[in-house]
């Protein structure tokens, strides 16, 4: 069966995507309309891409809308607005039919196929304005003329998204949209269905990405020192951090390689202040002592990992899910961690503070897994409510008689941390083997008590965590199993399969490590096949889950640096 | 709390270094120094790394970190980042300063944190048997070894940026003594390189020459400490004797005066500046 | 059933274990009787522990001696020479029924037990030679004359290992050694059975521990450059080959951090050099980056990861096998390797040689797992025979008129490969994703195709090695997978269960990943139940084994610093 | 082979930078300096880590590898060491060799290896879209900068133990070409800071004043350039100028001279001394 016909598109579902070449202000007319969008109250989810290399090359900004919330990238495109002819060649496959396309009638396109094209005489029309850099505007007034977008709300934006610039560029952007508008209203003949939805209005949503999201979280959990090295697509967090957390008293600071950074939060951490570091995989290899360290000195910590594609220095702005591995098990020795793994940008927000609350009460260091489509992506999300974020703190050393253990054995493996200030808590952090008082040790007996008391700590995660959100039928015959951004195509795959009537239930583990076993055993029971669908060679989760549970899952599995997109998950035949 | 006997700077563990181990004498000298400098065990902080020095942090009654190979320096400004009010002092070895820790060295030295650095220059890698040091240069024997100039520790340290630049020794603990409290004493990055002979592996740093290990005393009314120029060239004098005392200081604004804010240790209080980041965030 | 009466002890394998403190020269009399008795064509295990504090403390030599091959170090002592009290208390709980015990009669010993004791007046005679340090040749007097062990080879061995001290020491303590025998013979009335088994005579035997027969197998295979970082149980490795491979044209480099030796490594390998570098589990986290640099870049490197107590610092001088899951799964992204893990002094050479072999064939990194038991432990291995040495090398690259592809698709992934100075070879080895020109790319196909290109290599690794040593019964209730040197214990304990009747197999898998899973799959059905015995806290190969194969297999873990013995597998009742 | 042609040195491969950016001329003036010291590309390798700058390897037509961050040195040490007959470069950026790489160049200069090492400091990680490097500095603005001394590139350079050091720029191709082939030339370790403006993303080392663009000339006639010190004060002249040439140069020996074997590439041929070894290992 065609793909296309088995379900039924949401027509106030649109996928926008503007396709063009750097210096084309793709991403600035992009911001631009999912600001603008956003403000009616409308459902945004917006993603750039940008290729690796330093200069110019292709550029994509893609917008995704729905009156309700949203789940994923997408898969096929409703419009396009095409600046150049690649942006045209490289996006002609994914295009839904009766898909709306604008494009620049300077460019050599062959129209074909099941789209609707609107030629637009960009050219011609930025050059008669004296500013050949103006095509996205103007782009952006013919594309408010067809999708019946309020022009009033642009303008405003536009004003408010290039004031910086200065008052001579916003009044020649403003011109060339108005341009555009015009020329929409006066030449051109609507020939195809869509229109913008209708949005709830001001619904007291908020637009940021991944990385500024994981930034507002860690504020949010009390992060108050965020060292970072900058790299590939993690620089970000630290871009954001820089420019709130100060005024909010903490502070952030670059240094000059990954290991310093990972130092930095470590003693920070000890110091009694909650700190972070963010990185990529190549920071996350050469941090794997240090972790090891904060995890035999039991100290909190939270590393986030913006996975991007790998090995080495790999695919530096491409995604990829792959350092799924190296986070839960890269440390040499039996190196105790939490990994979660965020699916969106609301999740960055709420597992960047989960993150700091499971390392402060279990004093253990924590891997917040996040990607470069994520880190990237532009999404609405509900505005927190601050009176209700749960912060948890370290189980404190209360002064007593007795003189303080550090490491005491106590029923849960948590044993009370002091602070430096603290008279009577003295003790020293040391990534050697130690006895309660944290003397060194190499003892058989206190070796093994010490590892099982760092294990006992983990064990308690799962249970201590809301439970696993599962979907769909209670009994069905496939059940998927998937993480990160991708748990998005697979909520999204589900609405289909409901649409054409296939019982299928997915389960959307955050908590990846140590594996939340209990829920996959339940969710597996419930279901006849388990698939695992993820973005990575190995299929890491899958082998993670057949390691530590009875299920034996089947494994969709891409690694192209792209995405999995619903379509790769539901139009797959091979369940 | 202040502590009047150095004695009760010392924790209950006996020492593990070997007997005649220039570092006994180093944790001496420190403990003489922080009991004249009127030093608070609670509010101090000994970050070390790894090695037979590095051990120091298990003999000192403070808040201690004995962290992987290497990385003290940076686990220390982390803690120093965190409550500037903590006395920060980082001690260990010259493997762990100058071989596995240098690029830390070059990296945050020049940026001027209020740490204080203390490295035992023993011409070797002690925990590990012995092997050469950078420190041990030219004269080091063995198979490992090859054949280069010896890695000049004060004139590196003066060269990262560092803002009081001494060499002790522990031979001498009176004036080893001294060079502690003026180091906990200064304002910016300390660091003093300590001659700390190891007792049983037979290697020193090249600094100390077997035919005069004895030291120097630098004498400070004729050395012009606050001319960078002069200290290294008094720290590049080859003439067989090592030089202790100071080799230069300088004043100049510290990493955190850079850091426009005070970190607010209490949290939780930046509601307020939260709504106002997440009102800005509104499309 | 108490231990000792299931199985009957074979009265001419016996564990001889000399006990005192740092300063009493347990380590040089130890190694003296180890080689004399070796010359006399036995097999011999010595075991050699030291407290991992700077000074003094408790000092341990122990012997295993048996004119059969020695599988493991033990488990019931047969004979113990203590120089002080401590280390008689230490090790009283570990003496067999009817164990020798000789003591320096100045100790407060309460005799008590099955043991017979033999008190010797060491100080008194030690005191009269005015030598108080001689109370171990003293010791070794009394135990030749109660073994009935020639006095002549034995003078000779001493006069050879003293012979640097000079001529004076050698008297000195040929002397000692005489007055003990002469004490021996005078004043002891041997009330025990104990014999030394009589030897095979002059059988080419070679006796060395496990970090220098890592050596010689990499001189072997070929092995050019070694630089090294010093790291605890790793160290000796480059202090025997300085002594030994610039000798033989190869260079042996130390380097200030453990990142640098691997990087000098791998620049080695590249250069044309087979390469290899040794750390322990703290240099290996550190390397990770580089590691997967090599994995990307396909150059061929060997890492040596002498494993010891983890996470992070743990303890530097005790044995575990924990960093399997960093070996295999440490590096970010997908990130191709080969683990393979010795068991045994014999298999440092053998398989370090097969490291090389498999690093140049798959221009892959490959880690070679040893620990700290087995880089101490000296044991006699039989002469290698050089003509029989397998070596491969790296396919060449033959000039052609087309132009180098260095990373060219080929049916088994592997790619001719240049070397500088060739004309015509030019290539860049890259980090980044890159097409086979060696040209960054990002795009889907390239990544996908590349990935599956250094997996492919990988999947070949199983069927190019010799099967997979299984032993026992060909149908068995109990299966064992083991690895490293726990596999020695297996073996003693299979032994035991013959003895008794038990049906039991056991497989020894030296290759680790990626996994064995034919071998591993095919054992597992021959058994009803299969059992993991590895020294970690996470059951790392048992999580490896689950991921992979359909087998579920129970575990016996330890985690104790201390090598696991024969007696904690045969012992269990819990299968 | 023998190259007549400096574009016979370049890769068929267009190149990825910025138009305006520096290293376009410093690849520019590296194919010439090859051409003019008639090096063999078949001989040659260009080692560098990750950066824009580190992007050079793909545009020259020799033997080359592209490493991680900070890895260059010690990863061309070793194929030096494998093939002391090869001509080995090192190329990079500022923060791959005074960021992340700062360690290597303190173990491994002083060891004098014979290779070349180019650093294209524009102040910045262009790569990761110009945040401050070391050298950027005081002048530095931006949220993630912290008030401190600039790292000074020259002057650590000479303080490494190197041997030859000299700065240039990508404005004065000329100079700089020179400077390349002097440096190819030198035997030991030669380093030298090439500034090479970021073209976009506005930052700028702080040794190249916005004000003063224009480098200066040292004379040769007049500076001493055998005299570390000389060369060290030269290096620290603060008077907003940039000066390109030779700083200190010196004749010492190398590392391979201190290793006393050459390796033997041809291998298997050292039977007889494993026989040898492995009688040592009788019992
Ligand atoms: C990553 C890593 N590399 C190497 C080591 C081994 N190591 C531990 S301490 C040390 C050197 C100690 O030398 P130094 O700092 O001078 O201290 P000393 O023992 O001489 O006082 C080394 C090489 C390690 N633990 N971790
Ligand atoms: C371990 C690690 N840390 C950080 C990075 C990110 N990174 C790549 S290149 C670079 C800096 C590049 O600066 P420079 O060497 O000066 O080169 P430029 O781009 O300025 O030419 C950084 C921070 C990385 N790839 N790996
Ligand atoms: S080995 Fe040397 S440095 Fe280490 S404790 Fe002993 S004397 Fe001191
Ligand atoms: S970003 Fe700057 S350094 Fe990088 S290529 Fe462009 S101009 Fe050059
Ligand atoms: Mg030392
Ligand atoms: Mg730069």
């Amino acid at each position: 069966m065609p793909p296309f016909l088995q379900t039924v598109p949401d027509r106030a579902d649109l996928l926008i995507r503007i396709a063009g070449e750097g210096g084309q202000g793709i991403m600035t007319v992009g911001e631009i309309l999912s600001r603008a969008v956003a403000r009616s109250g409308l459902h945004v989810l917006a993603d750039s891409t940008f290729a690796s290399d330093i200069k110019g090359g292709d550029a994509l900004f893609q917008l995704r809308v729905s009156p309700h919330p949203i789940l994923s990238q997408g898969d096929r495109v409703d419009i396009l607005v095409a600046l150049n002819e690649n942006g045209y060649r490289s996006n002609e496959t994914g295009l839904a039919p009766g898909c709306m396309v604008i494009y620049d009638d300077g460019m050599a396109l062959k129209e074909s196929g099941e789209a609707i094209f609107y030629p637009v005489p960009m050219g011609r029309i930025s050059g008669e304005l004296g500013s050949p850099v103006s095509k996205n505007m103007i782009a952006l007034g013919v594309l408010a003329r067809l999708l019946s977008i309020s022009a009033d709300p642009l303008r405003q934006v536009i004003g408010q998204s290039l004031a910086a610039k200065g008052a001579s560029v916003v009044q020649m952007n403003v011109k060339a949209f108005d341009e555009g508008l015009a020329y929409g209203q006066d030449h051109v003949v609507k020939r195809d269905p869509h229109l913008l939805p209708v949005g709830a209005g001001e619904n007291n949503q908020l637009l940021l990405s991944g990385n500024e999201a994981i930034g507002l979280g860690a504020m949010m959990a009390g992060c108050r020192v965020y060292p970072y090295c900058p790299i590939t697509p993690a620089t970000t967090i630290g871009d954001w951090l820089s420019d709130h957390l100060p005024g909010a008293g903490g502070q952030v600071i670059m240094t000059d390689d990954a290991i310093e950074s990972a130092a930095l939060a470590i003693g920070a951490s000890y110091a009694g202040a909650k700190a972070m570091t963010g990185t990529s995989g190549p920071g996350l290899d050469v941090m794997q002592e240090l972790i090891g360290f904060a995890g035999m000195a039991e100290l909190p910590v939270v590393i986030v990992d913006v996975q991007r594609g790998g090995p080495s220095q790999g695919l530096a702005t491409k995604h990829e899910q792959s350092d799924l591995f190296s986070a839960a098990l890269g440390g040499h020795g039996d190196s105790p961690r939490i990994v979660v793994a965020a699916a969106d940008v609301n999740d960055c927000v709420g597992l960047t503070i989960e993150a700091f609350n499971l390392a402060e009460r279990y004093q253990v260091p924590v891997i917040v897994l996040s990607d470069a489509s994520l880190s990237r992506r532009r999404q609405t999300i509900p505005r927190p409510d601050l009176a209700h974020v749960r912060r948890v703190g370290r189980t404190p050393h209360e002064p007593s008689e007795s003189s303080y253990l550090r490491y005491r054995l106590t029923a849960d493996g948590i044993s009370p941390m002091s602070v430096p200030g603290q008279p009577g808590g003295e003790y020293i952090a040391t990534g050697v083997e130690h006895t309660e008082s944290g003397s060194p040790t190499d003892l058989p007996r206190d070796h093994e008590t010490m590892t099982k008391k760092r294990y006992k700590k983990l064990s308690a995660v799962e249970e201590g965590l809301p439970p696993v959100e599962r979907e769909g039928a209670a009994r069905a015959e496939i059940g998927f199993i998937s993480w990160g951004t991708t748990q998005g195509a697979v909520r999204e795959a589900m609405q289909r399969f409901r649409q054409i009537g296939l019982p299928a239930a997915a389960l959307y583990p955050k908590l990846l490590w140590p594996l939340p076993v209990k829920a996959l055993e339940t969710f597996a029971a419930s279901v006849n096949k388990v698939i695992v669908v993820e973005a990575n060679k190995q299929g890491q989760l899958a082998m993670l889950i057949r390691a530590q549970t009875k299920i034996r899952p089947g494994l969709i599995h891409l690694y192209t640096g792209v995405p999995i997109s619903p379509w790769e998950i539901f139009g797959r035949e091979d369940f | 709390m202040i502590i009047n006997e150095p004695a009760a700077y010392r924790t209950e563990r006996p020492v593990t270094w070997c007997p005649g181990c220039g570092d006994v004498r180093v944790l001496e000298a420190l403990c003489h120094a922080l009991t004249r400098s009127g030093v608070d065990p609670a509010g101090t902080v000994l970050v070390t790394g790894s090695g037979c020095s590095s051990m120091i942090g298990f003999f000192v009654n403070s808040y201690a970190i004995h962290g992987p190979y290497g990385r003290a320096l940076p686990i220390a400004l982390g803690v120093k980042l965190a409550n500037p009010s903590l006395t920060v002092i980082v001690a260990g070895g010259d493997g762990d300063a100058y071989a596995a820790g240098a690029g830390h060295l070059i990296h945050l030295a020049r940026k001027n944190p209020d740490l204080t650095y203390l490295i035992m220059d023993n011409g070797c890698y002690g925990l590990t048997k012995g092997q050469p040091s950078p420190t041990a240069g030219n004269g080091a024997a063995g198979a490992t070894a090859v054949d280069h100039e010896a890695l000049n520790p004060v004139a590196l340290l003066i060269a990262t940026g560092a803002t009081f630049v001494a060499q002790g020794s522990s031979d001498d603990s009176e004036l080893l003594t001294r060079l502690m409290q003026e180091a906990l004493h200064h304002r910016g990055f300390s660091a003093i390189n300590i001659i700390s002979p190891c007792a049983v592996l037979g290697r020193q740093p090249s600094t100390r020459p077997p035919d005069a290990p004895e030291s120097v005393r630098i004498d400070p009314a004729t050395h012009p400490s606050h001319d960078r120029m002069a200290a290294l060239q008094l720290a590049t004098v080859r003439d067989g004797r090592t030089r202790v005392g100071v080799f230069y200081r300088e004043e100049r604004n510290t990493l955190h005066s850079g850091l426009d804010v005070t970190l607010k240790r209490d949290g939780y209080d930046d509601l307020i500046s939260l709504e106002r980041i997440m009102n800005g965030m509104k499309p």
